[in-house]
């Protein structure tokens, strides 16, 4: 019988011909990320909690401070610090202030067939170039770092088969929120989100990262694409190569099908407190907002910050708006700086910050108060996600966003 | 007798013929400031106090800096309470993201030669550099201003800084300040204006002099004041009128102290921790491993620090395990800064490149630090607690000190090439 | 297992809510378990006591793969967790720190806060209010990785 | 003129205004909930040490540094009745009068003092500790107006004709 793309991953990486959903396999990781969300309690547990503490292959690890640069209180600051000096003992890889782990990790390191366990849940996004990324806890990583392995209950996968394109002004972010719409805040729970068919195939690399980063809002144990082309040329311009380029076979067998026409997906947004409750963005014109964030490890690349400059150009941010712009890469800032969308961005009085998750995760900056709404790009609208319990979030896409910070209100670009 | 460059500013405001040190009158207010922190406050002690109108809307500026971006649930609390005041009393002056208070003042405009200007902030002294009499308050006071217009002051004595020659090249004018500091002390010129003079003041730009002016409360200075000139009108986009041409200090004016220094002897300088006048030169630190560099505030956030610091980055990196944080002090900055190339350099070099704001300066966020780190920083204070926890070290330098600094991981000098080569 | 009050949590109940991102970067589980569902009941930390249970509907623990969720329920004391389902890091951070997550159908919808509860987990079988309701067994798997205390606990034993 | 004893608290110089109220606990609501956090940096124990009627004296340039208000206000909240030292910063002694804490210039006192001794102080005239007298400096009379009036909120409000 056949395998589809994850089996194969997870059967090369268990050292075995076959994997059928429902099988514990254990396997080896050719990848472990992990940042200042939690490695603060792994290095304590490495040191405290461990009879032999040791690393398996330290250069499969990888250390990102991104979540709150540059810190904000001293027992943020104390917890970086313990990441940073272990980075420093152990000589793993470490970033800081450079950028949102997912974003890095797609820049620098991920190559298609890998299996990657990374400690935090958007690790799915790297599906995008055809590997198997997948978000753990850090007791999780912990035994990943130091044995190099871990055990996988092989996921059921769903197929989506996408046909046709999107209309102009609908973005992959619409699209992908549609689907959560649809299925559900459980509804791939366990399962792996397989994206295929004639759509898929033109899809940039950019847009396949912007659906495979939200399949763990549907419960998926990660999204994946096949590594093509297109994926290939991201990784040639990087200097990498795929360490396996698996395709499904035709005879694989999916736990369901869904067939989506790109065509009349229409521009859509997630209401508070729930990413599956999915509504046109045409209905919720009007409600007025305080904060509009653009950035995310789903939304702050350059294509997103050329779609807000293209809108925001000549225009200024109203006043009764903060409009946080957080490049998702130092890459991504430097690539903006160069075409002059940062210097837009500047100019309509947009807030440009660093490289980092920001809002987004609700610590540190951007942070919203007693009853404010916020429309953004990030992952998670949960009730007090962006800040304050009562405060509300909305998600949207680039342009929505954008069109928004310019009228006060929630807005079609 | 003549007068010192204070007494002719009081004397101009309050219509008299001549005012001398310790007398006390009644300044009215050419215009006045207010940022996100106190606010809340001021706002609060207006209405109880029964004033019902601004004296004159047209001169209160309110500028959002210290919680820009809100890094805690209650920051936009102070937002909102803002826009309700400005909106209820008719203020048309509110910057929401725009950069620091005391950048602002003199780049937009509100501050001109010869003004009498109040905030509620110590470093209000900033816009000495274009030869206003400012200085910072409490909000109490504030709000008794914003209902009166005027305020009580003692007219206060003068020590004259007399300053001839030519800086060494890798000397800034955070190295004359802080030294300047040390050798008074952090009391040295309390209720003391401070008047600087002399052929290196002449030479220096409007920005070199803010960071004088800004930091004279450090000494603690109730003002500090720079003779208009051709320079300061090209600044401030205006042509001197006489009044302001007259600010300089008269030869026989009576200075309870003159102090001169020879502009050679400048060399590069630290505020080691935790007082701003436990001053030692760079030379005696070199070696020091630290943390983190901050390069911003409203001391040294302005383009001439930010061309400094890409002088020394250009082609080079952040030494590994260090961050280098860099916030400019307005949008303007970071604007002109990215039309010079400046911040392609100190993103190439692997700055961490924050919105234009208070920053890490005013110690709410912005790169906080915990027990046992070190920050070398171009603001102007290093007290206990003021980073972060009470056993972090800052040491205060110049822009381009601090810069070699990130560079290396470690105290150095900007001039020292070897080390900033390896 | 002795019985234990029952604290009763709705639909696809996120992480944020156990744990809210701003207080993650705390030094450990013990200064951070005070906030523990700070968004829906800020008194949840000082009510809580040892052997008391969370029960959850669909989806318990969906969004974010914060440890620090399932770990500031153990620190306080909850007995185990049972949802009708859970999301899939969550179910597995808590097994791997030795927290029991229960799936169980029925219940949830028989039971509110307040109620008491009492666990057998050898027998796979949970009764309230005079009733007994199956769960669903656990892989042998993890429920091995349950049975050693976790999976640091069982990667000890095994070095 | 007013007279009463209190005990003593002992600060050294350049107590700058972050050690009196760090800055992250400006943005709290009332002065009431700052006050907890009063010379936190310094002596963390202090602020909940301190009883109404205590006397603060210390060194030299007392209130150094940063504008902010909220430093006598939350002094006067912990129930210090005045503060007496060698020298006050500027803004520092003008916010305090605004809110009515006392305060006394003294270059001697803080040299013959230890902590927790008693000392009775007559207002505007002199100090006295173990039997030994220190003058102290007449405040301005535009100032004691101030004091007088309760401080400069009150002082307006009779302006406006409130009170």
């Amino acid at each position: 019988m056949g395998m589809t793309i994850a089996e194969k991953i997870i059967a090369a990486a268990a050292g075995v011909d076959h994997v059928k959903p429902g099988d514990i396999h254990t396997v080896n990781l050719d990848r472990l990320m992990s940042n200042d969300g939690t490695t603060h309690l792994t290095v304590d547990m490495y040191h405290n909690k461990l009879t032999k503490p040791r690393i398996a292959d330290p250069d499969k690890l990888v250390f990102i401070v991104d979540h709150n640069v540059p810190a904000d209180n001293p027992k943020t600051a104390a917890a970086q610090k313990k990441m940073r000096d272990f980075a420093r003992e152990h000589q793993i890889d470490f970033w800081e202030g450079k950028g949102v782990c997912h974003q890095i990790m797609m820049e620098n390191y991920v190559c298609p067939g890998e299996l990657i366990f990374g400690a935090d849940s958007h690790t799915c996004t790297y599906g995008a170039l055809g590997a198997f990324g997948t978000g753990v806890g850090c007791t999780d990583f912990l035994y990943g770092m130091v044995t190099g392995t871990s055990w996988v209950l092989v996921p059921e996968s769903v197929k989506f088969n996408l046909e046709g394109k999107l209309p102009d002004g609908v973005y992959p972010r619409d699209l992908m929120l549609t689907i959560i719409g649809q299925i559900g805040a459980n509804g791939c729970n366990y399962q792996v989100m397989e994206f295929g068919g004639e759509g898929a195939k033109i899809l940039s690399v950019n847009d396949r990262m912007v659906l495979c980063n939200l399949s763990v809002e549907a419960g998926a144990k990660t999204g994946i694409f096949e590594a093509d082309e297109i994926a290939l040329e991201y990784l040639e311009e990087r200097g990498r190569k795929p360490k396996a380029v698996y395709k499904s076979d035709p005879d694989a067998v999916y736990a369901r099908e869904y067939t989506i026409d790109l065509s009349v997906i229409e521009p859509v947004i997630a209401r508070p407190d729930f990413v599956d409750d999915v509504v046109p963005a045409k209905e919720l014109c009007g409600i007025k907002i305080d904060e509009a964030f653009l950035g995310s490890c789903n939304n702050g690349r350059i294509e997103e910050l050329r779609i807000g400059a293209g809108i925001i150009k000549g225009k200024k941010v109203a006043d009764s708006v903060r409009f946080l712009v957080v490049p998702a890469s130092l890459e991504v800032y430097k690539q903006a700086l160069k075409e002059g969308l940062i210097d837009i961005f500047m100019e309509s009085g947009a807030i440009v910050m660093n490289p980092n998750c920001s809002v987004c995760w609700g610590s540190c900056q951007g942070v919203i108060g007693e009853n404010e709404v916020l429309i953004s790009t990030g992952t998670r609208n949960f009730k007090g996600r962006a800040g304050h319990p009562s405060s509300k979030v909305y998600l949207g896409s680039a342009a929505t966003v954008t069109a928004s910070a310019i009228t006060g209100e929630i807005t079609l670009a | 007798m003549g007068s010192t460059i204070i007494e002719k500013i009081i004397r101009h405001n309050i219509g008299a013929e001549n005012v001398k040190p310790g007398d006390i009158v009644t300044v009215k207010a050419d215009r006045v400031m207010i940022h996100d922190i106190f606010i809340p406050f001021v706002a609060d002690k207006f209405e109880e106090m029964g004033f019902k109108k601004l004296w004159d809307p047209d001169k209160v500026v309110l500028i959002y800096d210290h919680l820009v971006p809100a890094s805690q649930l209650d920051d936009t609390r102070h937002f909102r309470i803002g826009d309700a005041f400005a909106a209820k009393y008719g203020m048309k002056h509110v910057h929401r993201s725009d950069g620091i208070c005391h950048q602002l003042m003199t780049e937009a405009g509100y501050v001109k030669p010869g003004d009498v200007v109040f905030g509620t902030d110590s470093h209000t002294t900033t816009y000495g550099c274009v030869g206003a009499f400012s200085s910072g308050i409490g909000y109490t006071e504030m709000a008794s201003i914003l209902g009166t217009g005027t305020m009580w002051i003692k007219v206060p004595e003068t020590i004259k800084v007399v300053i001839d020659g030519r800086l060494p090249d890798h000397v800034m004018s955070k190295d004359i300040i802080l030294r300047l500091i040390g050798d008074l002390g952090a009391d040295g010129a309390t209720y003391l204006a401070l008047e600087f003079t002399g052929s290196t003041v002449k030479e220096m730009s409007v920005a070199s002099r803010m960071t004088i002016a800004n930091m004279a409360v450090e000494a603690g200075a109730k003002c500090a004041l720079f003779t208009p000139d051709e320079k300061t009108a090209e600044y401030c986009e205006i042509q001197l009128n006489d009044f302001q041409k007259s600010l300089t200090g008269d030869e026989d004016a009576g200075y309870k102290k003159v102090i001169r220094y020879k502009a050679e002897d400048f060399v590069p300088v630290m505020a080691c921790p935790s007082q701003v006048d436990k001053i030692k030169p760079v030379s005696e630190l070199e070696g020091i491993l630290i943390d983190q560099v901050f390069i911003g505030s409203c001391t040294n956030g302005r383009l001439e620090d930010l061309a400094a610091a890409a002088k020394v980055l250009k082609g080079r990196k952040v030494a590994d395990y260090v961050k280098l944080i860099i916030t400019p002090a307005s949008r303007k900055i970071y604007q002109e800064a990215m039309e010079q190339g400046i911040m392609e350099i100190l993103s190439e070099a692997g700055a961490i490149i924050t919105h234009p704001g208070c920053g890490l300066c005013c110690g709410r966020t912005g790169g906080i630090l915990s027990d046992g780190e070190r920050v070398v920083a171009t603001n102007n204070r290093n007290f206990l607690g003021r980073m972060g926890t009470s056993k972090v070290e800052i040491y205060l330098a110049s822009p381009k000190t601090a810069a070699a600094c990130a560079v290396t991981g470690r105290i150095v000098s900007a001039d020292n090439e070897a080390v900033l080569e390896k | 297992m002795p019985s234990g009050a029952i604290f009763k949590f709705h639909n696809d109940l996120d992480t944020d809510q156990i744990i809210g991102s701003q207080y993650l970067l705390l030094p450990d589980l013990e200064e951070m378990k005070i906030y523990t569902f700070e968004s829906l009941d800020p008194d949840f930390p000082k009510k809580v006591k040892a052997g008391d249970y969370v029960v959850g509907e669909e989806n318990f623990g969906c969004g974010s793969s914060r440890e620090q969720a399932p770990g500031v329920l153990k620190a306080l004391g909850v007995e185990a967790v049972i949802a009708k389902s859970f999301a899939r890091i969550f179910f597995r951070n808590a097994i791997n720190i030795g927290l029991p997550v229960i799936v169980c159908k029925e219940l949830p919808d028989e039971v509110n806060t307040g109620d008491v509860m009492e666990l057998s987990l050898s027998d796979g079988v949970v009764r309230a209010k005079g009733k007994e309701y199956a769960c669903t067994k656990l892989p042998e798997y993890m429920q091995n990785i349950l049975n050693q205390g976790g999976l640091i606990a069982s990667l000890n034993k095994e070095d | 003129m007013e007279t009463f004893t209190g005990k003593v608290w002992m600060l050294g110089d350049d107590i700058d205004t972050d050690i009196i109220i760090p800055t992250e606990y400006l943005a709290l609501k009332t002065i009431d909930e700052m006050k907890q956090y009063g010379f936190s940096p310094l002596r963390p124990e202090l602020a909940g040490q301190m009883k109404e009627g205590d006397v603060i004296v210390a060194g030299k340039n007392f209130g150094c540094g940063s504008s902010r208000e909220q430093a006598p206000e939350i002094i006067k909240a912990l129930g210090v009745k005045c503060v007496i030292a060698k020298s006050f910063a500027r803004i520092f002694f003008r916010n305090s009068i605004n809110n009515g804490l006392l305060l006394m210039e003294q270059p001697d006192l803080y040299d013959d003092m230890t902590e927790g001794d008693p000392i009775k102080v007559t207002v505007n005239e002199h100090v006295e500790y173990q039997g030994k007298f220190y003058e102290i400096a007449s405040l301005p009379q535009n100032l004691v107006d101030i004091i007088s009036a309760g401080g400069l909120v009150k002082a307006m409000r009779k302006r406006n004709g409130l009170d």
